[in-house]
Order: structure tokens, then C-alpha cells, then sequence
């Protein structure tokens, strides 16, 4: 086995992250649902969010997915719980582009998201790492701004 | 199919068959490959490899048309694909044969052919073990003219459930398209005994064979095939390349989904006429390469025998479900008697999702396929959004499947905590 | 395009150029092959061949689903070839290139793709020197729809009759549909000029480029394309390949001709919604490996560079032209200025019908076409059925039109009486 | 110059056949015409019959192609003349069986359509010589138990 990769790609955090998701909660109040679907494996994911003016309070993830996935989904509970709506978009962005191997215009600390960063050496678990984030950006915190939620397709964006 | 190989002839055949095969020589992750994902696309032998070569490198022209050696010899090796293609599945004659880009592009031109033909209300019977290939066109013709879909349910072993066809086929039933080989479930389905029921209703009988067709004799008679389709890329053949097979007259019947060149017979500014088939399915250059590099595929599968094709897969299959059965918590889909199933297997690990194991696997050099397999009804119908693939073929051994419970085994290990 | 080649890197590429591409070594009835039908489909030089059979060596695999190595590397393969492909004409993104079997099934496609915006009664304008494939999907689609086909006649000195077009274009004309160059008369046409007066009039236009790409520097922005097609087998590339690229949001309005795997979103067994562009117009399993050996085609092309192609083909139009005059009563059809002109050259022969000459010709190893070339309705305004075709790639050479004349005067003193 | 090669497809009959058509004049009566089409390379053939009873009385062949298709007219309209119907279509039976590389189960005289059997070597030529004898077989004699022509395709014949 070749661990070296394996590893980059389940580091520990992540790993713990899928065994133990955080946001699997319910929220008191649901402001905002949205769902994301994987059309090419069937991961789905859908998130709901409890505001309070633009600031996010609370965060629910729930979904079917693989390890990158679910694990991506739980950092996202983690990572985005308390923040502003822009602050929430810019490290979704940020991800995004992290992600998608472009330059990176500015700092944004990762946090536990830094340990997905390894699944770019497996351009194809890209999409998995990405389903919730992209989720969040295209549909949540656009719904944020009050559209009726609809499942968005993250394929092209993850392929 | 040809003449008949004798036992001899065929066990000096399978010998070293693997070594024919240039794709299994590769190293993946620094481990040998083994390669489990045939039912998506086959590994290609030597012969046809060097035959699409040889075809650019000497013959290469455009077909039909042309008044020269280079176009000759390409009409020539073009027109024998479309021989022996019809002969693997016993066409009726080469005319009977289409030659279309895939499986897929055949199944749209079977719905858009015969799309004249259907008026709303009327049914056609599909079932739920359907690839995508074979709901899609349909769900698109549904759309288009009013015509009723229904399908026939599948059992909890993973058969159809042939109890519910009285109920299913009736007078409006115009058309039953199904699947020979379930490319999630393995089944091979009664297909004659669908044919039959279908055929005493006065329906059409569309086979969905692209799972059959190389890995066990198919013969669209028997099967009662009025029409029966197959891609090339999972016989051993080349990418680019799939089999439109009708009984006499259907063709005749049809609409053109295409137009274009090589498939009229006279274009004015505003009107049109088709040729005769096959060629009025045939729009524009074809793949020509592809065609030439077909035939050693079938030479390497006649070689072997198709008989011996299906006992190597049906033992591969018995092996792999009794190997599975040691692991565990496994659930594997489909009949549990290999007899009943082709040469593939998909599993769901309730402690490892799909697409961890297959990068798992992958890591041990392991190539199966995770996902929903364009199968999404019959995977929510098992309760699932992926499973876990491996599929085989006449290079496939039983070490091969030892290797990917070894590696299940792994990943359980793991992502254990 | 990338970027741009030096002078002298592209001289030293040119050196030797035909012997990068193996069919010509061979003979043909004794005789060097003089291969002049590249407008039907073009030889393959060997970088295309060895990457096609090194990807099936090496990587073959479906794309897109697949978690494991070989799968990766084919999805790698295959984008980059969509990327590629995309590039070479300008396109937008490679987003906005769909890849297909060929030109023709990319034409079909947006007949299909943009049927429900049309409404009987509506326009949709071609060319008198169109090809099948730029008539016959419109001729089914007015037959479906009772859209109205009008068409842009030609001069008797072979160009558009752009005089005509304010009377042709208006306010019903929902879209233009005509060739870049034409594979009869060779003329290259003006379509920025007419894409102005369609855009004017709110049409889209469609640009049939199965002539011009590879040939020519070709940029979609430029021609005012909101739709370009082309085949990779004309220019240098594998058969099998196509492509369909569009300006953005066209992709998105237009529905998918064909429905199976990989073009979805979610299936149900009586519903489905589609993927994002391009992938909704690639229902089934790609020609990966033609996909994966056309760059190398492109690779060759920018190290020759496309302005040098182009001069190259308008010399030897111009030797064509020049050649074919000393033959007494031969009629040329087309422009008369090489800088109008693609690399082809049509002609009649008063004294040797065209399948005879192709016949004497291929007795001397000139490879040439005889018929009507997919342009039945072209012929029948130039008076005849038949012609007979020269046509040029960056392999060919003035000798090789030299062989080409001395074979007509062959043809000539063979039938006189 | 591969001259045996050629020179067994434009023997100096056919050659003869192609500059001197017969059967170019008008008939009496025309009791049957039909035409037919090579689609994949445009040649014509217009076919007219002159019926006394069941013989044929005269024959008027019409049509635009190349040396192989005129010629192949030519002697159909020598060929025909004065030929039941029955016999007639026993000639180009065989003449398409010949023409297709079959085994040719009865000994029939084909006079100078014995020197079209050269073209055998030229495959793509093939529909060429077999368009005429298509036409009458499928249009002409049929039609000459009354139905209205129709063009004809030969096209899948001869390929
Ligand atoms: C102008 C033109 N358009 C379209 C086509 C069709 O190309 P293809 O046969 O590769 O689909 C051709 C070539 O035959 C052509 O010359
Ligand atoms: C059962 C079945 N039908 C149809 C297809 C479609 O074949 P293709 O992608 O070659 O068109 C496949 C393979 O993906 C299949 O497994």
C-alpha cells in the first residue's frame, strides 16, 4: 500500500471528522435549507442554516457521502458556525479555488480544512470534498438572501 | 458465430490469454493492476490495438464513396465489422446491422426510429434494473409523445419478477426494452421467456445486450430479439463503437434519428430520401478505425470459445461470492447462484462508502468502480446511493479476486477506529 | 490557439512533414500513393497513431465515474482533449465544447438541441454549396416543425450571393446555418459578413467549419459563430471524434438529442434531469481513445503553425489552378483567386466521366474523389451529378498535383476514341 | 500504368459499348420506363420498354454515368431486345450473381455483358455496371405486370 498518499488523502483529522461528524444536530430555527447532489456517484448532502441578521448562528449538515464528503461537510458546521454571510463566502471561495489548484490571491486560514487539501492528488474526490462548500456557496448563502432552496449540481465544478 | 473451436484448440487459446492483454502489464501505485472494471470497458488485446494501427498506418480513407485503393480497402474492412458484428449475435444478415458510435447512441435511434410509430397512451415496459442507456431515450420519448412507461419490478434476490407481467404487458403495451445482463445485479435475465409474453401482446422486443454480448454465446433469435443492441468497448473491441441488430423489416420501419451524408439516397435544398438500411442510420464519416479493429476481438473470442467465455466468468463469479461471503457485513446484490448471473459483482460495505473503497483498492492497484453504475433507480430500489463494483473477463482470475478481498480488507482496517 | 511559433522552429517542422505520416509510404498499384483526398479525411500522422495505441497500452478506461488510476488518467486524457479542441477555434471555455462522433452528429445535435425554440413558420437560412450534413438535419427539422429553409444562392463564379441577403434575412429568420469553406468549390465564404446581417436580425449562426479548421487559422469570435462544428479526422486526427463548441448560454438552452449515462443529473424511472453542459450532450461511453490521440494532431499543427498551413494550401490551390487550366476544356469549379479558395480543387472532365477518371487515376496511385461529395443540390446548380475532387493537407506537394495532371492526360488518351 | 488491371475493366467492347450507346433512339411505344439512381455517386438510368405480349419488343436506355454504367446500358438494350420477360429477367439474375462473386448455378449466355465481369476486380465500380440490370429486375420487369415506376435504388447492391 502506498501510504504516503493514502495518508495525505485520510489525514487524521479527517478521518476523525468522519467518524464523528460535527452539525449532526437540529437546529432550533431553519432559516435557510439547501441541498447538493453528486450526480456522478450520488453523494448527497443538504445543510441548514439558523441566522441571526447575516450572521450565521448555527449550522446542520446531514447527507450520504463517502469519507472526503462527509468530513468536508463537518469542518464546514465547524468552520462556518458564528460567521458573517461575506466572511462564510469568502472561505468557501477561498476553498474552492485551493481546491480547483489556482493561485491563491489572499490569506484565509484554513483551519481543519487545510487537511482536505490533500485530496487534490486525487483529482477525482475532488467533487466530494467539495459537494458541501459548493452547496453552501451556490444555494445557502444565495438563499441567504431569500430564493426558495433547490438542489444544485456540483459536477462540473468538482471534475 | 462461426464454426465451432474444438477443446484443444481452445485450452491452447486460453493459455497466457492475460499476456495478450498490454494494459495488464502495467504497475498502479507500485502494485501489479488488476483490473475489475470491465463491465465499464474492457482491456483491449494486442490484436486490436495493432489492427486500429495497421488500419491508419495503410488503409486509412473514407468509406463508400471513394473511387481508390485507400477507400476500397476501408469499405471493405468497414463492411466485415458490420459481418461479424451480426454474426456474434446471430443478425439475420449483415444489412440488419448498424454500426453506431455505442450501446447508448443505438437506444436513441431504436426510441427516435420508431417514435412515429408510438401515439400517447400507448405503454412500454421497461424494468427497474435498467441501465440509464435504457430509461433515458425512453423518459425523453414519454416526454415528447404521451406514451406510458412502466416497468417490471425486481425481487429481493435481485430477479425480475416475472409474476407481475400478465399485469404489466397488455394490449397497449407496444414495446418491451430490457436489460440481457444487469450491469449492477449481475442477473441475466429470462429474457425469451419476457420475448414471449411480449411478442403474444404484439410487442416489440428491444435487448439491452451490452453486458452479454462477449462474455457468453447471444443469439437475438433465441433471446426473441426483435432488435438488440451492444457496444464494441465491452467485447475487447475499440472505444467508439456499438451494434444496432433488427429483425427483417424494422429498419425499414424506423426514422432516421440522424441526417447527413452516407444516408440518403436523394437531397434537394427542401426534401430528402433515404437510403436503404443500414446505411440510412448511418449519418456522416464513421469510425471507419474503429470498425477495422473490431474483427480480432471477435478472432480472440472465437479462439477461446464463447461457451468457455461464460464457464470462466461463471466460476470467477462463484469465487468472488464465496469469497465476499467470508468478509463480514458485505451485502452483495443479485441471485446468489452464479448460474444466474454474469461475470461481475457489486457489493456494499456498511463500514467503508464506495468511493473510499475505491480509492482504497486503487491504492493496492485494485481498479473496481464505485458509484450508482447509470443505475440510479435500481439503487435507490436497493436502498443505496453507491455500490461498490468489480466485474471481469477472460483475463480475469480467481488471484485477481483474492486481491480485491485482501484489499476490502484493508480499508475496513482502515477506517476502523 | 497557444501561443505562437517562431519562423524558423515552423520551417524546421515543415521539413520532412510527409514523413511523419506512415500511409504515404505505401504504394498503390505500383505506383507512390499520391494522396489527394484529404477533404474526406486526412491521413494520421504518427504521433496520433502511437498515442492512440499508448493510451489503450496504457490507460483504457470510462471516464468520469471512475475512481481508480487508469480511469483517472482517461478522464485526463479526454478533457484535455476537449480543452484542446477548444482552443483551436476560440472557444469560450472548454465548457463550451461538446465532444461528438463527428461534424455531422454536431449538427444534428443543435437541429435537435434548438427544436423547441421553434416555432412552424420561423426561418432558418443555409447555402446552396452546403453539404448533406448542413441540410439534411434541417430538412428533417422543417419536416418536424414546419420551420421555413431558405437558402443563399451561389454566383456562377462560385461565391455567396451576398446581394441577396437583405431580402433573405429578416425578422423570421431565427437562424443561419452555412459552411466555412466549401468542399465542392472550395470557396472560403465570408461569414463574418453574413453572421453581421444575421446577428442584426437576431438569428444565431451556425458554422459548419468541417473545411476550415486545420487548414486555416479559424477563430469562432471572429467568424461571429455562436455554433462551430468540426471533425478531428480532417484535420489529421483520429476518426470517431467531433466537436460542437458554443458561445455561452447556448448549451444551456439547447436539449440533449440523445439520453443515457453521464448526461444526467438524477434518474428516475419516470422522470430525469440533465448535467451541466457539455456533458448533457455525451449520453454513453466517449471515444476516450480518440480523445486522447487528437492533441498530438494539434501539436503537430502549431509547430507547423496555421498561417503557414494555410500558405502552404493556397500555393498549392494556386498550382492546382494554374496545372488544371493547360488541360484543355476541363471546367474548375469555384473562385478562380487561390486567397478565396481552401486547399481542394473540384473539376469535370467533359471527355472522362469522374469514376472513370478516379478509376484510371487510382491505376496510377492518385487517390482522388468522384460523385457529388455530399452535395447533391451544389451539383445540380452546377449542371452536373458528378465531380471529381482534388484536395490538399500539409503532406502535399506540387509534384503531387503534377502526378495528378499527367494521370488526367493518362485518363484522357485512355478513353479518347 | 497497371494496364492488365484496366484494360480488364474497359475492354475494347465496353470501350465500344461506352462511345457508341445503343438502344439511344425513341420507341414506338413506351410501355414501361423506370429510372434508377446510384445515390453515392449520382449516375442515372432511365429504362423504357416496348412490350409485345410478354417479349420485348424494344428497348430505349437513357441516363448520365461513366463508361461502366453506359456501357452496361448499352448491351442491356442489345441484350433484352426480343427477350421474353421471364428470360430477361433470368439474364439479369445471373448477371448480379456473377456481378456479387456468387456460384453461378446455370450456364447462361451473357454475350458482351461477359466482358463487364472485369469490374468484379474494382468493387466500388461494381454498382456501376449493375445499375441498369438492377433497374430493369426491380422497376422495369416488375412494372411490366403494371405498376407505376418508381425510381429505384441500387445502392446495397453494389456495395
Ligand atoms: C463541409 C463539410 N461539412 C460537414 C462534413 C461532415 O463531416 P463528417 O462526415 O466528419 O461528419 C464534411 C465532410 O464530409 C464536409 O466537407
Ligand atoms: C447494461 C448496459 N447498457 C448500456 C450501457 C451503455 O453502453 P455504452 O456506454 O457503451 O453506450 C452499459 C454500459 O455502460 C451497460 O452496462
Amino acid at each position: 500500500m502506498n501510504m504516503n498518499a493514502l495518508d495525505q488523502l485520510y489525514r487524521e483529522v479527517i478521518l476523525d471528522h468522519h467518524r464523528h461528524p460535527r452539525g449532526r444536530h437540529r437546529l432550533h430555527q431553519v432559516d435557510v435549507e439547501a441541498s447538493g447532489l453528486n450526480p456522478s456517484c450520488g453523494d448527497e448532502v443538504t445543510l441548514q442554516l439558523e441566522l441571526d441578521g447575516d450572521r450565521i448562528r448555527d449550522v446542520a449538515v446531514d447527507g450520504r457521502g463517502c469519507a472526503v464528503s462527509t468530513a468536508s461537510g463537518s469542518i464546514l458546521a465547524e468552520l462556518v458556525t458564528g460567521l458573517t454571510i461575506p466572511e462564510a463566502r469568502r472561505i468557501a471561495e477561498h476553498f474552492k479555488q485551493v481546491m480547483h489548484g489556482e493561485e491563491i490571491p489572499d490569506e484565509v486560514d484554513l483551519g481543519d480544512l487545510e487537511a482536505l487539501t490533500g485530496v487534490r492528488k486525487f483529482p477525482v474526490r475532488v467533487k466530494c470534498a467539495l459537494l458541501p462548500w459548493i452547496t453552501l456557496l451556490d444555494a445557502a448563502l444565495t438563499d441567504a438572501e431569500n430564493r426558495p432552496a433547490e438542489p444544485v449540481n456540483t459536477e462540473e465544478e468538482g471534475s | 458465430m462461426r464454426g465451432k473451436v474444438t477443446a484443444e484448440d481452445s485450452a491452447a487459446a486460453w493459455k497466457g490469454v492475460a499476456d495478450r492483454f498490454p494494459a495488464l502489464r502495467r504497475t498502479v501505485n507500485a502494485h501489479r493492476l488488476v483490473y475489475l472494471d470491465t463491465a465499464a470497458t474492457a482491456q483491449k488485446p494486442d490484436a486490436v490495438i495493432s489492427a486500429e494501427k495497421s488500419y491508419y498506418e495503410e488503409s486509412n480513407a473514407n468509406v463508400h464513396r471513394g473511387i481508390h485503393t485507400l477507400a476500397e480497402e476501408a469499405t471493405a474492412a468497414y463492411e466485415n465489422c458490420r459481418k461479424r458484428a451480426g454474426e456474434l449475435v446471430g443478425a439475420p444478415s449483415p444489412s440488419s446491422v448498424v454500426i453506431t458510435r455505442n450501446a447508448t447512441a443505438a437506444l436513441n435511434m431504436v426510441a427516435r426510429g420508431l417514435e412515429h410509430t408510438l401515439r400517447e397512451g400507448d405503454e412500454i415496459l421497461l424494468t427497474e434494473m435498467e441501465h440509464h442507456a435504457n430509461l433515458v431515450p425512453w423518459i425523453m420519448l414519454a416526454r415528447r409523445t404521451g406514451v406510458v412507461l412502466k416497468h417490471i419490478p425486481i425481487t429481493d434476490g435481485g430477479l425480475l419478477d416475472l409474476g407481475k407481467l400478465p399485469e404489466l404487458i397488455g394490449p397497449r403495451t407496444r414495446l418491451v426494452s430490457l436489460v440481457h445482463v444487469s450491469n449492477v445485479l449481475g442477473t441475466i435475465n429470462p429474457v425469451a421467456e419476457v420475448a414471449e409474453a411480449a411478442h403474444r401482446a404484439g410487442a416489440l422486443v428491444v435487448v439491452d445486450a451490452a453486458q452479454g454480448v462477449g462474455h457468453m454465446p447471444v443469439a437475438m433469435e433465441e433471446l426473441g430479439a426483435d432488435v438488440l443492441v451492444y457496444s464494441a468497448h465491452k467485447c475487447y473491441g475499440p472505444m467508439g463503437l456499438g451494434f444496432l441488430v433488427a429483425q427483417p423489416g424494422l429498419l425499414e420501419e424506423m426514422e432516421p434519428m440522424e441526417g447527413g451524408g452516407e444516408m440518403i439516397n436523394e437531397v434537394f435544398l427542401d426534401r430528402a430520401t433515404w437510403a436503404e438500411p443500414p446505411h440510412k442510420f448511418e449519418a456522416g464519416t464513421p469510425n471507419v478505425a474503429a470498425a477495422a479493429a473490431f474483427p480480432p476481438a471477435l478472432d480472440l473470442l472465437e479462439s477461446l470459445g464463447l461457451d468457455a467465455v461464460r464457464r470462466h466468468e461463471e466460476e470467477l463469479v462463484a469465487h468472488a461470492l464465496q469469497t465476499l461471503a467470508t468478509l463480514d457485513g458485505l451485502v452483495v446484490y443479485g441471485p446468489h447462484d452464479p448460474k444466474l448471473r454474469g461475470g461481475l459483482v457489486a457489493f456494499h460495505d456498511p463500514e467503508v462508502h464506495p468511493h473510499d473503497m475505491a480509492t482504497l483498492l486503487d491504492q493496492a492497484g485494485v481498479a473496481v468502480r464505485a458509484g450508482h453504475h447509470c443505475a440510479q433507480p435500481l439503487h435507490r430500489r436497493l436502498g443505496v446511493v453507491a455500490t461498490t463494483r468489480a466485474s471481469f473477463g477472460i483475463y480475469s482470475t480467481k488471484d485477481d479476486i483474492d486481491a480485491l478481498a485482501e484489499g476490502i480488507r484493508f480499508a475496513r482496517r482502515y477506517f476502523s477506529p
